[in-house]
């Protein structure tokens, strides 16, 4: 067994964070919550990213850069998203997503 | 007149009208609308003088400019036979209809007079354009002000109206584009890549008929959508529905114009594109069509004997009326499509008369309904007596122009197939039948309680009425009389068209087809009938919502 | 003077009297009848030069005069020009004539109507379009003037406009004509279709050219096809245009009620002109009819029948003008049955001599109606011959004319179509002739007994203001009773005698004038006269004629009474009501005109109603319905859809999840491939 | 990094500055209108004339990383045009609402330098960091009324399911990226090229497409991703609504180009059924939704929904080998553009009294009590319409031309397409024609008096309204420019 | 009470990652790298699966924290310890720390804590276990052409290639920074801040 160099392992392990974080994305109703799920997904993608770039000749610069890239937008996103969560919370006076729903059909 | 763009000056001259309407006070809205619709009709009129009827199958006076070089398409106007009588019918009636206007239309008088000198632009455009996707957009242009003609001023229902005019229309149109824009890169394709003439009618014309053609499936789908677009405007059985409610809803001469010209659009769209560029879909699709022509004749006319409103009967009579358009075309004789186009621009005249005079009476009661008539011809009797006469020329009585038309179309059909021809000539009595009922109910018996208690306001018609009515009078009686007038502009027309087509030799009528028809129908119905719970639930929440919004 | 100008007047002036009064005459108030009365007197004038001319040889075989090219649709080509031939000069001679003098009647009959102009504007225009039908040089002008007499007669039925029952009679006439108009336009389309040509004596010439010169056997309908349709068809389908105009079975019912109508329109087309263009027609038509036997078997049959319906119902009827109305559907029944045994000499005799005293008798009836305040049943009338003697004595001659009593105008005409049919070997027709006969001098003394005769039944308020009719009235009558008298003796009148008084006779003077119209037609009938004998088979004809005419007068005498000179004698009211008693169906049926206007109202009016308003259901619901169905399901169909926006972002995160697996599901199966 | 890269990337660069210039001006002169207009537009002036002079040329900068051609400049215009716009018409909402021009327009400058990224990317890495700055910014403009529920409500479901959707695209592009070996957009084609080359897509390329195609298609708001549209577009600030109706979609649809066209164009026989499917899924279930609307700014999401319908139709019409796919799916971006604008501006316009809704009541009677923007939206609402002569309908014809070509080469299903377009095209004309049976067939409940608005918003609806009349009247031009545009990279 | 429960939490918990490093030792014969791979894999999915399921939503973040920290172990594993150095700055010192500090601006004392889950959690769960066999599935059939060595990353390579290849993205991420932080104070200023 040879999982530490194996890519199919890590890539596995990326996609199992990634679908966790889609579960919480579809399950959770706080919002922050659902951001925080969202953070898993992005470091499961992350972490393929790495996985590729360390497994694939010629791939780990791109990968460590893609991957800081990646880091660096979901912080800009997180900053967004948090802003936005304030704002609606003191709109709402709750953090439940599932209650923002004044809006449908 | 060389070097004078005549046409355009045809076409665009009522713009011009409405551009001034628009930008001048309200109260020079209904003079300069007026005058803008004299002028174009004056042209119209320098058009049939300039004319040259030995040559009338040939496109003359026409105008081209590039347009959207990428595609070869192009600004190109040009007249023929055909199109000459169709747009000296729009330029007569578009003026006949203002006029017609100037009382009942109190409200937004200058957005009227804009949305009908549009209208008025957009038919003389359909008839002019030689570029099918100009003609498409001048058949689109047309839409557009009709709706607002309707929703504006007409009747209490005319939102519903309106909208379902629209929509209904709009299905057909947009396949045809589909079809246009599909027979242009047929073309395309055929030419090595190469766009130019890929929209121009004359280069269309040329390559279906004698330049090798068009493939039979590209033949068959493009007349498919080319025959729903102009079945859904002439309009043809089943796809009328429209017609009654547009008719019923909209304000009088709104009416006028949709059936004394708008109606015509779908027959001559028939007569130019569907059955000159696609001649072999058109002899496969011709006893179909014939079969709904028929259908139509009949069928309008038994639904037009029980209506209980004036316009409704009218309407429905339209129907029946265009049914032998349709059916005169589709004979591919030439009596038959000479009586086509003649019942063309009669149906134009005394449709259009009929509608006005409905007009003058609802002016005076605000009421159509037939039931509440009664013993006009002791009141009003120049209205009766001028009501009586479009009614016999409706009813094809022979001498006005109506018989000769119907006539024509009947003899062609004759030719095609002798039990066609009965059935549509059975129509005869049903045509006494629904008129004269109207018109006893109308004129006849003491005067009803209903107009009774109308007082003096039912006065007889007016001299500005018998203005508007006038001109179509004497043009039934000398149509009726000197056919030969018509008959020489659109002979050429008629000859180029079905050397196109193909006379054909005489089909049978299937005897298989008619039961398949048969049963089909009587299918539609159990399904209908079967599920009628449901659908009428639907139409009276969508009734009772839309009441609501 | 050059008669190609004149002929065209012909027609031309009363068109020219219609407009004017149309336009003008409301405002000429009592004159309104000037210009109309002269221009149909002025037309009269110049129909006898032409007739004259035309009787005399002037025009030979005929001739056309061209107006203008009216239909010029390539080969489909219509001229607008005027024929005049032997038979339409006798046809001219009537409508002009009797044409006249309704119009001069009419003077006196309506002149305290409000409608006064406009009832002599529909007379012209009635005249102009008789006149273009008899004038008419193709099908389609024929059938142009067709509809226009029928559009006039509407026009005229319903001319107390107010009267409910005008308006639906005036509307039943039109409707119930269409319907042989129907027959009669597509007849004219096959008659194009197979020829090519729509002037009737070219359509004609193609149309049976081919059966005359062959040695076809009559009857081989084969023989007598040049196009694809097939020509008893076309002899058929003009038939029925005939049958609808002279109202045969089954489309008699209109005639009756058309008596709506005031009553010089009665006589004048209602009898006299209108409903003889159907036997003119046919007439015309010959040669067609003689190239198909079966179709004139049709025509006589219908025609007998009609003639033996309508007398039948005429016997019980108490309206003296449906009296009357009746009685002309009879004598037209004749009239075709002539035609169909191929007597069209006799039928177009018959014709002549019947408008002039039907036009006698109508008209005379007008004046007794016009004496009892416009009552018409006879029931409420009696004794009247020495109140109004002008119009009674007037009114006697037509009777005595219609009854077949020679030697006046009926007895020549109505025993040259038995004898005919007789002859040609329609022995059938010939009995049922005889019959109807029988019923017609029966019931036209009826008639006279129940009107002129016996006791007074007219109303206490009326009776002391009965007075005759002023002279513009009478001396119409009077006019019209002279040909009624000698008519048949001058149409019959065999010319100086080429041998023995009663021996040889040879063809009449209308059977010659006729000759070279109907040569083509008795060529291809193949039927050589047979010699005239009045001591052979004639004679017994003649004898049987005036036989049944006289049994039929007597019965009548009997049970309604006789005044004539010394003969008097009194009703018999008892034996009627016992024979009625005894024969119920009949009497019930001939009251009630054989239940024909109930069937009509049931098959039109009920089933016909209930199809067209089926069909309007059918519209609403079912075609309309699919549309606005299509319409609504389509709405629904988005408010549905849009309930999958909830509004809660989860929801929406898991459809996009799914639509993430499916998507890469759908990948994965490409990828698979 | 090169002088000449610096040229090159001059237009991007200058919008940075004038997102920046913003910022500066609302510092110098707080709470403002004029400077911020004037460094705004001017800015958006100069970045124009900078990518028409750069963009004559094609070139690339950063090592391949970055690269103009003619579908560049294309786009970018259009970006700088609607952003523009935008904020023409964004001050006669925003003043009565209290909320400030410049950080407005700040962040749509921003965005619009996503979106020029996006539009000029020869690189996967570009792509994506121009989609976040394109959409980001976007998200923070839902919630812009931050007071307001709605605005803010739709804001957190733009942004939950935009980032979502992002991880979900970055999934997908991780997997080509790791099979590719490479982010250089035309080396991933390359690599394409030979990876399939042997028959077909690898699981793992397969896995990325579906990953990648689902980001996209929610970019796009294509069914069934396409949630997040009307909730977002009902609860913006209209102005914003207006924008994020064609800028993110135009440049969703540029990222499209760049990375399904380009990069992945190789595999185009694979993404073109699932292409297919969305455009009938999305036209048909976009125009049954908006039948039933009553507020026109999510009946006109829905609208929008149903246009990326057609526009797909063109992305189909091309992957089954007809260029002018490509082209109409342009000239429709471009026609989308001016007329949804033009019709926001108005819905705008009526709000500029605060606390009007959205709601087709508001319409009755506008016809009347304001003629000029009556007919102005009718306008529009007829170029939505597909009807001529306007921008709309031409649009709409050339990407049928395109399905019908495709059709006729022998892709049969594109011509069911066409027709289930049209009848779609014909549906949708019930709800923008009831927009005007408001306006003009209804007496409003209480009667208002009339608006005045500014010179701003009259402007920007003269051009909205020149270019949609002249774009349908006058085709030709643009065709040009699309032509050249859609050979760049087709 | 309170110390033996937090006792035996974190001595499950240690089992929960020890055992498999053990089991991968033990049964398949691994190397260090792989224990430390399975331990760290497996903290980082049950931290992952707790941040996703646990009632409180403090405890979440900080269960969020200790996944990102296991997952920068992994990246050290693999190679790639610059990305390591910027997942712990930037998640756990940023992010996570933003997080925490929204989640006491935003948390009510009235939140329910009964109601963590959407009602659809059932079929979020079935979606999720669907998106991750299909992606195990597709991971498994594909030939990456990856090497099964580790490429340990140079970073001066990284840096060359950063800023030869890549400048263009690196200087881009900074615009996105600072539009993002332009809008997001924008967003979260009070109201009160602006006229009203």
């Amino acid at each position: 067994m040879n999982l530490a160099n194996s890519l199919d392992a890590y890539l596995i392990l990326a996609g199992a964070l990634f679908s966790i974080g889609a579960f919480g994305f579809l399950a959770r109703r706080n919002a922050i919550s659902m951001l925080m799920s969202i953070e898993l997904m992005l470091n499961g993608v992350n972490l393929s990213i790495v996985a590729f770039g360390s497994f694939i000749p010629g791939l780990e610069a791109t990968g460590s850069i893609i991957a800081l890239m990646v880091i660096a937008v979901a912080a800009a996103e997180a900053t967004v998203g948090l802003a936005i969560v304030v704002a609606i919370y003191r709109n709402r006076k709750t953090p439940l997503v599932d209650e923002y729903d004044a809006m449908r059909r | 007149m060389d070097g004078l763009p005549i046409l355009s000056l045809v076409t665009f001259l009522p713009l011009a009208g409405a551009i001034a309407v628009a930008i001048l006070p309200a109260r020079y809205a209904r003079p300069v609308a007026l005058g803008a619709a004299l002028l174009a009709w004056v042209a119209s009129l320098l058009l049939l003088v300039g004319f040259s009827v030995g040559r009338g199958g040939l496109f003359q006076f026409t105008e081209e400019l590039s347009w959207i070089p990428l595609f070869g398409i192009k600004y190109k106007l040009g007249v023929d036979g055909l199109s000459l009588l169709l747009v000296v019918l729009t330029t007569t009636l578009s003026w006949v209809s203002i006029l017609a206007s100037f009382k009942p239309i109190q409200t937004r008088i200058k957005e009227y007079m804009v949305s009908f000198l549009i209208l008025e632009v957009g038919m003389i455009g359909v008839f002019l354009a030689l570029d099918t996707f100009l003609f498409y957009i001048f058949w689109e242009i047309v839409l557009v002000p009709m709706y607002l003609i309707i929703g504006i001023w007409g009747g209490a229902n005319r939102i519903y109206a309106t909208i379902k005019f629209v929509l209904y229309t709009l299905v057909g149109s947009l396949l045809m584009l589909v079809a246009i824009l599909a027979t242009a890169f047929a073309f395309q394709a055929a030419h090595g890549g190469n766009w130019t003439g890929a929209f121009d009618y004359e280069v269309l014309r040329a390559y279906a008929t004698s330049g090798g053609g068009f493939g039979p499936s590209l033949q068959l789908l493009a007349f498919g959508a080319f025959f729903l677009a102009f079945a859904i405007k002439v309009p043809m059985f089943p796809f009328h529905t429209w017609l009654p409610d547009a008719h019923v809803e909209a304000p009088t001469a709104g009416s006028v114009i949709l059936a004394a010209v708008m109606l015509k659009l779908g027959a001559y769209g028939f007569i130019r594109f569907a059955i000159s560029l696609y001649p072999d879909a058109a002899q496969t699709f011709a006893p179909a069509i014939i079969v709904l022509s028929l259908i139509a004749i009949i069928y309008g006319a038994i639904v037009a004997l029980v209506q209980p409103d004036l316009k409704k009967l009218v309407a429905y009579s339209s129907v029946s009326h265009m049914g032998f358009v349709t059916l005169g075309i589709f004979v591919f004789r030439p009596q038959g499509m000479e009586g086509a186009i003649l019942q063309m621009v009669n149906h134009g005249l005394i449709t259009g008369a009929l509608f006005l005079l409905v007009g003058v009476i609802y002016e005076r009661t605000h009421d159509r309904t037939i039931a509440k008539m009664g013993g006009l011809a002791g009141r009003t009797p120049v209205y009766i007596a001028i009501f009586g006469f479009f009614v016999f020329a409706s009813a094809g009585l022979p001498g006005l122009s109506g018989f000769v038309g119907e006539f024509l179309a009947l003899v062609g059909t004759f030719s095609f197939n002798p039990w066609a021809a009965a059935i549509a000539t059975f129509v005869m009595i049903l045509a006494a039948a629904y008129l004269l009922w109207m018109f006893q109910r109308l004129a006849t018996g003491e005067l009803s309680d209903f107009l009774a208690g109308l007082g003096s306001h039912l006065t007889d018609i007016s001299p500005t009425e018998i203005l508007t009515l006038a001109p179509l009078g004497a043009l039934v009686v000398a149509f009726g009389l000197f056919p030969g007038i018509l008959l020489d502009i659109m002979d050429g027309t008629v000859t180029r068209s079905l050397a196109d087509v193909g006379t054909g030799t005489a089909i049978r009528i299937d005897p298989v087809f008619v039961a398949a028809a048969l049963g089909a129908l009587v299918a539609i119905i159990v399904v209908r009938v079967a599920t009628l719970p449901l659908v009428r639930r639907a139409v009276t929440s969508e009734n009772a919502s839309s009441g609501a919004a | 003077m050059n008669l190609d100008s004149l002929i065209p007047l012909i027609a031309a002036l009363p068109l020219a009297g219609f407009i004017f009064s149309a336009a003008y005459g409301r405002r000429l108030g009592k004159q309104a009848h000037v210009v109309p009365v002269a221009a149909v007197g002025i037309a009269w004038l110049i129909a006898m030069v032409v007739v004259y001319s035309a009787l005399t040889g002037g025009f030979g075989e005929g001739h056309t005069i061209k107006l203008w090219d009216w239909i010029p649709a390539g080969a489909f080509h219509v001229e607008a020009a005027f024929f005049v031939d032997n038979l339409t000069a006798c046809l001219l001679i009537v409508v002009t004539t009797i044409g006249l003098l309704v119009h001069v009647y009419s003077i006196g009959y309506m002149s305290h109507d409000p409608g006064y102009w406009r009832f002599f504007a529909y007379l012209n225009l009635f005249m102009f379009s008789m006149l273009l039908l008899v004038l008419g040089d193709s099908w389609l002008t024929v059938f142009v003037a067709w509809e226009l007499v029928g559009l006039s007669s509407y026009l005229l039925i319903g001319f107390w406009y107010r009267k409910h029952s005008a308006a639906l009679a005036s509307k039943k006439a039109f409707i119930v004509n269409r319907v042989g108009d129907v027959g009669f336009a597509l007849g004219i389309m096959a008659i194009f279709v197979d020829t090519g040509t729509l002037n009737i004596r070219d359509s004609i010439a193609a149309l049976t050219g081919h059966a005359v010169g062959t040695t076809c056997a009559v009857g081989q309908a084969a023989c007598a096809t040049v196009g694809p349709i097939p020509v008893w068809v076309i002899a058929l389908l003009v038939f029925a245009g005939a049958a609808g105009k002279s109202a045969q079975f089954p489309l008699h019912v209109w005639l009756p009620d058309a008596m709506e109508g005031p009553t010089p329109v009665s006589a004048l087309i209602h009898a006299a002109t209108m409903v003889n263009a159907g036997v003119y027609l046919i007439a015309r038509a010959n040669p067609i009819f003689a190239s198909a036997p079966q179709a004139m078997v049709v025509v006589a049959s219908i025609g007998i029948f009609t003639a033996i319906l309508a007398a039948s119902i005429a016997m019980t009827q108490t309206d003296i003008k449906r009296v009357l109305a009746y009685s002309t559907l009879s004598q037209l029944g004749y009239m075709f049955a002539a035609l169909g045994v191929g007597a069209w000499t006799a039928a177009i005799f018959h014709l002549m001599t019947h408008g002039f005293f039907k036009g006698l008798l109508f008209l005379g009836s007008g004046s007794v109606i016009h004496a009892v305040h416009e009552e018409q049943d006879m029931r409420k009338m009696g004794g009247l011959a020495k109140k109004i003697p002008q119009t009674y004595r007037t009114m006697l001659i037509g009777a005595i004319a219609i009854a077949g009593i020679p030697p006046l105008a009926g007895f020549f005409s109505k025993d040259e179509i038995l004898g005919e049919a007789f002859k040609a070997g329609f022995t059938w027709v010939w009995a049922i002739g005889v019959l109807v006969a029988i019923l017609t001098a029966f019931y036209m003394f009826r008639l006279i007994g129940l009107t002129f005769w016996g006791e007074s039944r007219v109303d206490k308020d009326v009776e002391p203001n009965i007075h005759e009719s002023p002279s513009v009235m009478t001396v119409p009558l009077w006019l019209l009773a002279i040909p009624s008298l000698v008519l048949g003796l001058i149409l019959s009148w065999p010319g100086p005698p080429a041998g023995p008084l009663f021996g040889q006779r040879g063809p009449g003077l209308l059977a010659r004038w006729l000759e070279p119209v109907y040569a083509q037609g008795v060529a291809i009938l193949g039927r050589h006269e047979a010699a005239f004998a009045l001591f052979g088979v004639d004679g017994v004809l003649i004898l049987v004629s005036v036989a049944v005419a006289v049994i039929g007068m007597v019965i009548a005498w009997r049970l309604f009474g006789v005044e004539l000179g010394s003969l008097r004698r009194h009703g018999n009211h008892e034996l009627v009501r016992d024979l009625t008693a005894r024969v119920p169906f009949l009497y019930r049926a001939s009251l009630n005109k054989w239940w024909f206007d109930d069937l009509n109202h049931l098959l039109f009016i009920v089933i016909g109603g209930r199809v067209a308003a089926l069909a309007w259901w059918f519209d609403v619901n079912v075609v309309d319905g699919i549309v606005n169905g299509i319409g609504s399901v389509t709405r629904r169909s988005g408010g549905g859809l849009a309930r999958v926006q909830t509004g809660r972002v989860q929801n929406y995160a898991l459809g996009i999840a799914i639509g993430l697996i499916v998507m890469v599901g759908s990948y994965a199966l490409m990828a698979s491939h | 990094m090169t002088f000449g890269d610096l040229v090159t990337i001059a237009p991007f660069a200058a919008a940075i500055l004038v997102a920046a210039g913003i910022i500066v001006a609302d510092i110098v002169a707080p709470g403002k209108r004029g400077p911020v207009l004037v460094v705004a537009l001017v800015g958006l002036a100069i970045v124009g004339l900078l990518t028409i002079v750069t963009g004559s040329t094609a070139a690339t900068a950063f090592g391949g990383a970055y690269k103009v051609d003619d579908l560049t400049t294309f786009l970018d215009i259009i970006f700088i045009g609607i952003v523009a716009l935008t904020i023409l018409f964004g001050p006669d909402y925003l003043t009565p609402r209290g909320l400030p021009l410049a950080e407005f327009a700040a962040v749509l400058v921003f965005a619009m330098t996503g979106a020029m990224l996006l539009a000029a990317s020869a690189d996967l890495l570009v792509l994506f960091i121009g989609l976040e700055l394109m959409v980001l910014p976007g998200y923070l403009l839902a919630g812009y009324h931050k007071s307001d529920g709605y605005s803010t409500e739709g804001a957190i479901k733009y942004f939950l399911l935009g980032s979502f959707s992002s991880a979900i695209f970055l999934f997908g592009l991780s997997f080509v990226w790791g099979l590719t070996g490479t982010t250089r957009i035309a080396e991933v084609a390359d690599h394409l090229t030979t990876l399939t080359a042997g028959g077909g897509l690898s699981a793992g390329l397969a896995l990325g497409l579906a990953f990648m195609t689902t980001g996209v298609a929610f970019k796009i708001a294509a069914v069934p991703f396409h949630y997040w549209t009307p909730d977002a577009y009902q609860g913006s600030p209209t102005p914003v609504t207006g924008y994020l109706s064609v800028g993110p979609k135009v440049g969703a649809f540029a990222l499209i180009l760049r990375l399904f066209v380009e990069a992945l164009g190789p595999l185009k026989a694979d993404w073109l059924a699932v292409i297919v499917v969305l455009a009938v899924l999305t036209m048909t279930l976009g125009n049954l939704v908006a039948l039933t609307q009553t507020n026109v700014k999510r009946m006109l999401a829905y609208s929008s929904i149903a246009h990326t319908g057609y526009m797909l139709m063109g992305l189909a019409a091309f992957a089954a080998g007809r260029i002018e796919g490509l082209e109409g799916l342009l000239y429709y971006g471009a026609a989308y553009s001016v007329m949804n604008l033009g019709a926001f501006a108005v819905i705008a316009a009526l709000q500029k009294r605060a606390g009007v809704t959205s709601n087709l009541d508001t319409f009755a009677g506008l016809g009347r009590r304001e003629p000029l923007l009556g007919i102005l939206m009718t306008l529009f609402l007829l170029s939505l319409t597909g009807i001529p002569p306007t921008a709309g309908f031409f649009a709409k014809a050339y990407v049928i031309l395109a399905a019908v070509q495709a059709s006729q080469d022998g892709a049969g299903v594109m011509g069911l397409l066409a027709v289930i377009a049209v009848l779609n095209a014909a549906a949708a004309a019930f709800y923008y024609l009831r927009v005007v049976v408001f306006m003009f067939m209804r007496e409003p409940a209480s009667e208002q008096p009339a608006l005045r608005h500014g010179r701003l918003l009259w402007s920007g609806l003269l051009v909205a309204t020149i270019l949609t009349v002249a774009l349908g009247l006058i085709p030709g031009p643009l065709l040009e420019i699309v032509g050249a545009a859609a050979r760049a990279i087709g | 009470m309170r110390a033996w429960l937090y006792l035996l939490t974190a001595a499950i918990a240690g089992g929960v990652v020890i055992t498999p490093a053990l089991l991968v030792v033990v049964l398949g014969k691994g190397s260090v790298d792989d224990a430390l791979f399975a331990a760290l894999g497996t903290l980082m999915i049950v931290s992952a699966v707790l941040v996703v399921t646990m009632r409180d939503i403090i405890r979440c973040g900080l269960a969020m924290i200790v996944c990102f920290l296991s997952l920068a172990g992994i990246y050290v594993i693999v190679g790639a310890p610059l990305v390591a150095a910027a997942q712990v700055i930037v998640y756990i010192g940023a992010i996570s720390v933003l997080i925490l500090f929204a989640i006491m601006l935003t948390q009510s004392k009235a939140a329910p804590a009964s109601l963590v889950f959407q009602t659809q959690a059932a079929p979020a769960a079935v979606a999720a276990i669907v998106l991750v066999v299909l992606i195990t599935l597709g991971i498994g059939a594909t030939d990456w052409g990856a090497v099964s060595v580790r490429v340990r990353l140079a970073t001066e390579t990284l840096a060359r290639i950063l800023f030869r290849d890549y400048v263009l993205p690196f200087e881009v991420v900074s615009v996105l920074l600072l539009a993002a932080v332009v809008g997001g104070v924008f967003i979260a200023k009070r109201e009160d801040d602006g006229p009203a």
